[in-house]
């Protein structure tokens, strides 16, 4: 028999970026099975080993190192940029690859890119890429930010700030309340008085839940009109339930794609955990989609084979056919938006607006040189 | 009032030379098996314990000299792994090779200066205030993105060749390991030898009760500033092995909880003996991995071992081992008797 | 002789109690002066004042040098040693390793004599807090006495000793005086001692000076023996 | 008659350390008792052994003819002795009174209390709300002593009380003591002044080297023979 | 300028719940107890349950009991064993037990986001200043207030009181003069976890529960009890509600600190007064 197709997963199991790293596994495990079911990749058997990273780049090298050695050198699958950077440096000393389906910072695939770093999901630079078209459209002139105080909120705010106010728009007030906060009322307080009509809001997990709680409690979210970067996921908006009602945000993947491949993928999973899968697990399969085709191109399980035959490679995904850039291993996909409303007295998130691969992602870095 | 009394002041009896036979005994069966039956996952381990262990000991020196706990040494440790990114990068005035110790030597200092400060603090005022400062540095790698990269951290252009090694081999576990283990050494019988000097009696004296040592004729905040500045050289030497190995840095190796980690390390280890906490670093690194691969509540069994430990041997590995070791002449005579 | 070490209107309030008030006296070499008073007089306050422990008003001269703002551990390498009434000691060192602390602090000193002297000898090697109660308090006097100082404060070196080693003490200290020429301060209630050694008492009640003179004379005053002697008298 | 308390051949250590050797002795109701030795002998020993505070390995402790099964901390106390220890051991965040009402924490009823203390030492009545150590070494004597007192003990434990005090108020403290004596309160006072203890003791034990060395009534002997037998 | 220092109030009042619970175990037992914050997530997940069941006053009751209960059982079982031990030692226990915790938590709760919503009688807003306020912030600082009083009231004044100061201070002393010290331990222990609980669930309905909420909080009700003086209520009160106005108003002038501000005014404190606001010097 061939060799079995093994992928390492290094994620996070524990911390606070567990419910991430625990959606990524199920969808990972999902892909190995129906693989499998239908006779494996191109012969071979999938095989899938989890490590826990923590969520920081420490472990993440000594989970990433064991997954290695043990043979397990196709990897997949951190949470954290940091984590997954963290890796990118030892790939060669491995003989691995790594293929992100999580990290969003710009630096997977610009100056930090590598010929073994691989991201089938969506950049910031890609999610910002959407925001002028959505923004456009919507009436309100005067706007206020409120991001997370570390790279991601800061990027994001400024993104949106330089987008709006090319648009014409005027930025009121900017707050980056610190990683971690857990009262937000004196920011709700500022952005209340600052009379601004819409609201960026670009913080993280459970960060974004406190403040979206404690903002329909302030009464601000009935007030103006909001979009969460990264937010409207579906379990943030399980948690914060009714209060998000409203909110508008960047989706990633959603169930309601209209390809093949995601009807397909969506009927599978709802018959085996009775649930839409959510983005992350979306995005998650959609890797595994993307190095399956690779590995039947390159008909080698070979970490460096596979990652040749990734290059430029098309792939059938849920998001519909995508291609990886060669220039620089961003994986060129499509982008929605959508809102969080009410229907048959369940919350829901809604699909308001796609944007094609053209439009969503951007050119590639000049500081990836590959 | 001190805060720990645990630890005896160093007497050079049999035990301790005894003690540091076994260090050196251990050591070597150690490097040679390691190089002939380790398996390439042990030695991963071994590499990466070897250079939290050097944080882990400057706690537990402190505890030991001082009394006091830090829960910001995580602060050195970042420091020096940042100055390693600093002292590698283009930027840097000066070759590596004179650039890497400066490191050390500049966290010293600045942690010396700060010693000077915060050590007329004790016990938990101390503790907290170690952690502001760990916090601190915590938020400054997050603010000052030029050098660190901010959350998403840096990633760190190797140079070829370091003091005539190929940085592949600081790079590789094995080559780290060693790198460790012999640097560890050096630091170990150093400190063995401060301990039995004068000062270093002085300072187990200030622990004690540093008023009578002011009484006594003896001025107390440099030394004290002096024995905090040793420990966080040891953070900061971790901290430059830990960059070499890793080749990438980020704001993680400075939260609050690495310097919890690297506590409770120095604690499972016992401050009895200066190899103590790197034994915890060694014994909780296994542990935590060992538990990791067979059972996916390995939190809870981490935390119930933990628990039954400290019950066990509240004196942490190195006082059950000193415990041991005293009973072996005792088990001897027993022999002869009879 | 001219006074070595001068204390000149030393005071000090804790809040809205005044412990002491103007309180001023000399110590000449060779010289023993006892400092006694009821308790809660300011004995002790004293003591903390002019060894630099604590802060208070007034001035303490050393050589006619004023050392009112020198440091603690300076002023031991001047020569001004203290004991405490509340045993101030190192728990877990040794008894020899906080001798020899101290020996090497005051620049040198024989510790064999001293050690000898107060019955410590049998636990040199025991750690300072498995001693008894009165062991410990002559490891406390013991690291004041260590280094030939100059100038000796004494908190009650004899309480919780048994009346054998305050004996001993007693016979001690004039030596200390007499042969190495320190001036003493002495601050006890154990009449047999005080009677025995002092040259010289200075009675203090309620923070205040109440009277001074030789020890027959102040004995004998009825002021003093109504508010302190009692029966010791 | 069953003695109140009873050592019966106590062996006593501190961790490995055999520091009470075989050590018997007794103090019946209303009886005072001293204990004498030199420093270190293992005077004290003997009240932590009864606190529990050293363990007891080997003998016995008998209250009222009853053999305590394990002596806890509190055991003493609830058997009506109150103990002044060596070192005041005054709570130094609890204020004066509080120090005192700690002392009555059993309640048992007897003519101790604030106000009996209080005029026994008006002191500790002017600086009531003070913190307990905010006192001269002496006061804080006084303070341990009250606090002792507010227990209405049957038994009376004191561990140097004299250290510290100046002589008139240890003649007040012997008056006191010969007075409590007199209401039927037993007393086990280890002392060093040995005015105090002749003054006030009936019978005496002395302890050497962890055992008692000698035994007898205080008025059979003299001041000389007594220091000597502590000196041997 | 009113509704921020209402806002501080507030979060000054959880604080001083969530702080007053390590204060009083630390004053008992000298720990620093390290599972304080996992004891404060686990009050929010079982009022959580038991809210979504029944109600959210059961749900309070709920977490300070099963907190209380649990915390009895860690004096009994742990902290108890470790009293003659050095008090670093139970350091490393007490991480322990948050190691247990969390992974308790995630194995009964998963480790999705919940969230829970005020009772419907608090969950409205009062025009304050012309702008609307959340009932139920207001109802925390009553509740606080009153948890704050009594416990205060019954330390001060009641002889149990009494007898728990003096066996945090010298628990032999205490025990020579009576006082049954092996009952005091679980005592103070169950009511500090009980407060950690009710912390827990005071801060639910504004909160996601998450199983890293725990390690969140710990910082910073360490930050608190320091500031006041390690063992004072009084301190931990007014730090508390420093903290609180100082968080509100900082956030607002000097937002580039804001994460360092409760660090920043421990060490200007400390500095200054190193035994903390009202804390005795050792
Ligand atoms: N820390 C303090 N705070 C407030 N008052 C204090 C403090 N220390 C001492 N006092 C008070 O100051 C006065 C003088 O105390 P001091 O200790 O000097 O007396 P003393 O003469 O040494 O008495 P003793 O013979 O009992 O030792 C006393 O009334 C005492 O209560
Ligand atoms: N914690 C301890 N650990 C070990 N040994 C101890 C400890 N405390 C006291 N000892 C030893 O026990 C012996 C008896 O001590 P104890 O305190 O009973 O003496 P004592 O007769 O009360 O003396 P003193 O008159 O000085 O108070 C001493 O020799 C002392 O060294
Ligand atoms: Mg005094
Ligand atoms: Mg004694």
């Amino acid at each position: 028999a061939p060799d079995p197709l093994r992928i390492g997963v290094p994620t996070s199991r524990t911390g606070a970026l567990a419910v991430l790293g625990d959606q990524v596994v199920r969808a990972i495990e999902f892909a190995a099975e129906r693989a499998n079911a239908a006779g494996g990749v191109d012969g071979h058997k999938v095989e899938v080993r989890v490590a826990d990273d923590e969520g920081n780049p420490d472990a993440g090298r000594r989970a990433g190192e064991k997954l290695s050695l043990e043979g397990y050198r196709i990897l997949i699958g951190t949470i954290s940029s940091a984590v997954g950077l963290a890796l990118s440096t030892q790939l060669n000393r491995w003989d691995a690859i790594y293929v992100s389906v999580v990290n969003k910072s710009p630096k997977i695939t610009g100056d930090s890119c590598s010929r073994r770093m691989f991201r089938a999901n969506h950049s910031d630079d890609m999610d910002f890429a959407i925001v002028a078209p959505w923004l456009k459209d919507q009436k309100e002139q005067t706007w206020a930010i409120i991001a997370a105080d570390y790279l991601w909120g800061r990027g994001s705010g400024s993104a949106f700030k330089t987008t709006a106010e090319r648009l014409g728009r005027t930025v009121k007030l900017e707050l980056f309340p610190p990683l971690g906060t857990t009262d937000y009322a004196p920011y709700i307080t500022q952005l209340r008085d600052s009379g601004a009509q819409g609201l960026w809001v670009a913080l993280a997990g459970s960060d974004a839940i406190n403040f979206a709680k404690q903002a329909k409690q302030f009464g601000l979210t009935d007030k103006v009109v909001m979009f969460g970067h990264n937010f409207v996921t579906p379990s943030s908006i399980k948690a914060v339930g009714k209060d998000a009602i409203g909110i508008w945000g960047n989706l990633g993947y959603a169930p309601d794609i209209p390809t093949p491949v995601n009807a397909d993928f969506v009927a599978a999973w709802r018959a085996k955990f009775q649930t839409d899968p959510t983005d992350y697990e979306g995005e998650a399969y959609a890797g595994m989609q993307a190095i399956f085709s690779a590995v039947t191109k390159a008909k080698s399980v070979a970490p460096l084979e596979v990652a040749k035959a990734l290059e430029g490679l098309t792939v059938s995904t849920v998001f519909g056919d995508v291609t990886m850039r060669a220039a620089d291993h961003q994986m060129e996909l499509p982008n929605y938006i959508g809102r969080v409303s009410e229907t048959d007295g369940k919350v829901a998130i809604k699909t308001l607006l796609t944007f094609d691969a053209a439009t969503a992602t951007p050119p590639p870095s000049p500081a990836c040189k590959l | 009032m001190a805060m720990i009394s645990t630890a005896r002041p160093p007497v050079a009896g049999l035990s301790q030379r005894l003690s540091m036979l076994i260090v050196l005994v251990a050591l070597a069966a150690l490097l040679f098996g390691v190089e002939r039956f380790g398996s390439r996952i042990l030695v991963s381990l071994l590499a990466q314990a070897i250079i939290v262990s050097a944080l882990a000991f400057g706690v537990g020196l402190l505890i030991r000299v001082s009394g006091l706990v830090s829960f910001g040494h995580a602060a050195p440790f970042g420091l020096g792994a940042y100055g390693t990114v600093y002292a590698l990068s283009g930027a840097a005035p000066l070759p590596p090779e004179i650039g890497l110790p400066l490191v050390v030597m500049f966290v010293t200092l600045v942690f010396f200066l700060i010693g000077l400060v915060i050590s007329r603090l004790e016990g938990v005022a101390f503790s907290m205030l170690t952690l502001a400062l760990g916090q601190a540095a915590f938020v400054a790698a997050t603010k000052f993105r030029s050098l660190t990269g901010g959350g998403d951290g840096v990633i760190i252009d190797m140079p070829r060749q370091l003091y005539g090694v190929h940085a592949d081999v600081l790079q590789s576990p094995y080559g780290m390991f060693v790198v460790g283990v012999a640097l560890l050494t050096l630091v170990y019988f150093a400190l063995n030898i401060a301990e039995r000097t004068q000062l270093g009696r002085l300072a187990v004296a200030i622990r004690e009760n540093e008023e009578r040592v002011r009484f006594l004729g003896y001025r107390t905040r440099v030394l004290k500033a002096g024995v905090f500045a040793v420990s966080a050289s040891l953070a900061a030497l971790g901290g430059v092995l830990f960059a070499l190995y890793q080749g990438f840095v980020s704001p993680e190796i400075l939260h609050w909880t690495f310097s919890g980690s690297a506590l409770i390390m120095a604690i499972l280890g016992g401050t009895s003996a200066l190899w103590g906490p790197v034994a915890g670093a060694f014994a909780f690194f296994f542990l935590k991995d060992g538990l990791a691969d067979v059972t996916t509540h390995w939190l809870a069994v981490l935390g119930i071992t933990l628990i039954l430990v400290t019950i066990a041997w509240p004196s942490g590995i190195s006082g059950a081992v000193q415990f041991l070791l005293a009973r072996v002449p005792a088990l001897f005579a027993k022999g002869k008797g009879r | 002789m001219s006074a070595l070490f001068r204390c000149v209107d030393i005071g000090k309030q804790y809040g809205g109690l005044v412990a002491l008030q103007g309180i001023s006296l000399s110590l000449e070499v060779g010289r023993v002066h006892g400092l006694i008073g009821p308790n809660g007089a300011g004995k002790s306050t004293f003591i903390d004042v002019v060894s630099g422990r604590t802060p208070g008003t007034g001035h303490v001269y050393l050589d006619d040098r004023d050392i009112t703002r020198v440091p603690l551990s300076e002023r031991r390498r001047m020569g001004v040693s203290r004991s405490f009434q509340r045993t101030s000691i190192f728990p877990a060192l040794t008894i020899r390793e906080q001798l020899d602390i101290a020996a090497h602090g005051a620049g040198g000193g024989h510790t064999g004599e001293l050690t000898d002297m107060l019955g410590l000898a049998d636990v040199l090697d025991a750690r300072a807090e498995e001693v008894s109660y009165g062991q410990q308090r002559l490891v406390d006097l013991a690291l004041a006495l260590v280094g030939n100082p100059r100038v000796l404060l004494l908190d009650e070196p004899a309480a919780g000793l048994s009346v054998a080693e305050s004996q001993t003490l007693a016979a001690h200290l004039e030596e200390v005086a007499a042969r190495w020429k320190v001036a003493v301060l002495l601050v006890e209630h154990d009449m047999d001692v005080v009677f025995r050694v002092c040259h010289v008492l200075t009675v203090l009640a309620s923070g205040r000076w109440l009277v001074a003179g030789p020890p027959d004379e102040v004995r004998s005053d009825p002021a003093v023996i109504g508010a302190y002697f009692g029966s010791a008298a | 008659m069953t003695a109140l308390l009873e050592f019966d051949a106590v062996n006593a250590y501190y961790g490995a350390a055999h520091i009470l050797h075989g050590v018997s002795l007794k103090v019946d109701e209303g009886e005072r008792v001293a204990v004498l030795g030199r420093n270190g002998v293992g005077k004290t020993t003997i009240v932590n052994t009864l606190l529990a505070l050293a363990t007891m390995r080997g003998g016995a402790i008998r209250m009222r003819g009853a053999a305590l099964p394990r002596v806890a901390g509190h055991t003493a106390a609830m058997h009506g002795i109150a103990v002044v220890p060596q070192g005041r051991k005054i709570l130094p965040n609890l204020s004066i009174e509080e120090n005192l009402k700690l002392g009555a924490a059993l309640r048992r009823p007897g003519r101790w209390d604030l106000d009996a203390v209080y005029a026994l030492f008006p002191v500790l009545r002017e600086r009531r709300h003070t913190p307990g150590t905010a006192l001269s070494g002496g006061q804080q004597q006084m303070l341990a002593v009250g606090r002792a007192l507010m227990a209405n003990p049957d038994l009376l434990i004191l561990d140097e009380p004299s250290e510290g005090l100046a002589p008139v108020i240890v003649d007040e403290l012997a008056g006191v003591l010969r007075d409590l004596a007199g209401t039927g309160v037993a007393i086990l006072l280890i002392e060093q002044h040995l005015r105090l203890v002749r003054d006030l003791s009936e019978r005496f034990y002395v302890i050497s080297k962890g055992a008692v060395s000698a035994t007898g009534v205080m008025k059979d002997v003299d001041q000389k023979t007594l220091q000597a037998s502590i000196m041997r | 300028m009113l509704i921020n220092a209402l806002n501080g109030l507030v979060y000054g009042s959880l604080l001083f719940v969530l702080a007053s619970g390590l204060v009083l175990i630390y004053g008992l037992r000298r720990v620093v107890n390290f599972s304080h914050g996992a004891l404060y997530m686990l009050g929010a997940y079982a009022g959580y349950s038991v809210a979504v069941s029944f109600s959210f006053p059961l749900g309070v009751v709920a977490a300070g009991l099963a907190l209380g209960a649990i915390g009895v059982l860690l004096d009994v079982v742990l902290f108890r064993q470790l009293s003659t031990r050095h008090p670093l030692v139970t350091v490393i226990a007490t991480f322990g037990v948050l190691l247990v915790i969390e992974d308790l938590v995630r194995s009964v709760w998963g480790t999705q986001n919940y969230a829970i919503d005020p009772p419907a009688l608090l969950s409205g807003v009062v025009e304050i200043g012309g702008a609307p306020f959340p009932v139920y912030r207001l109802f925390i600082v009553g509740a606080s207030a009153a948890m704050a009083a009594a416990l205060a009231a019954w330390l001060r004044y009641s002889r149990s009181g009494l007898f728990v100061r003096a066996a945090s201070q010298d628990p032999s002393v205490a025990a020579m003069c009576g006082v049954r010290t092996a009952l005091i331990g679980p005592m103070v222990v169950g009511l500090g976890a009980a407060f950690a609980g009710l912390s827990g669930i005071l801060a639910a309905p504004f909160l996601s529960l998450n199983p890293a909420m725990g390690s969140e909080v710990l910082v910073l009700s360490f930050v608190v009890s320091v500031i006041g003086g390690l063992g004072s209520f009084s301190g931990a009160f007014i730090s508390a509600m420093l903290l609180g106005q100082v968080q509100a108003f900082g956030t607002v002038h000097t937002p580039e600190l804001a994460s360092l501000l409760p660090f920043l005014l421990m060490s200007v404190v400390l500095i200054f007064r190193p035994q903390g606001i009202a804390g005795q010097k050792a």
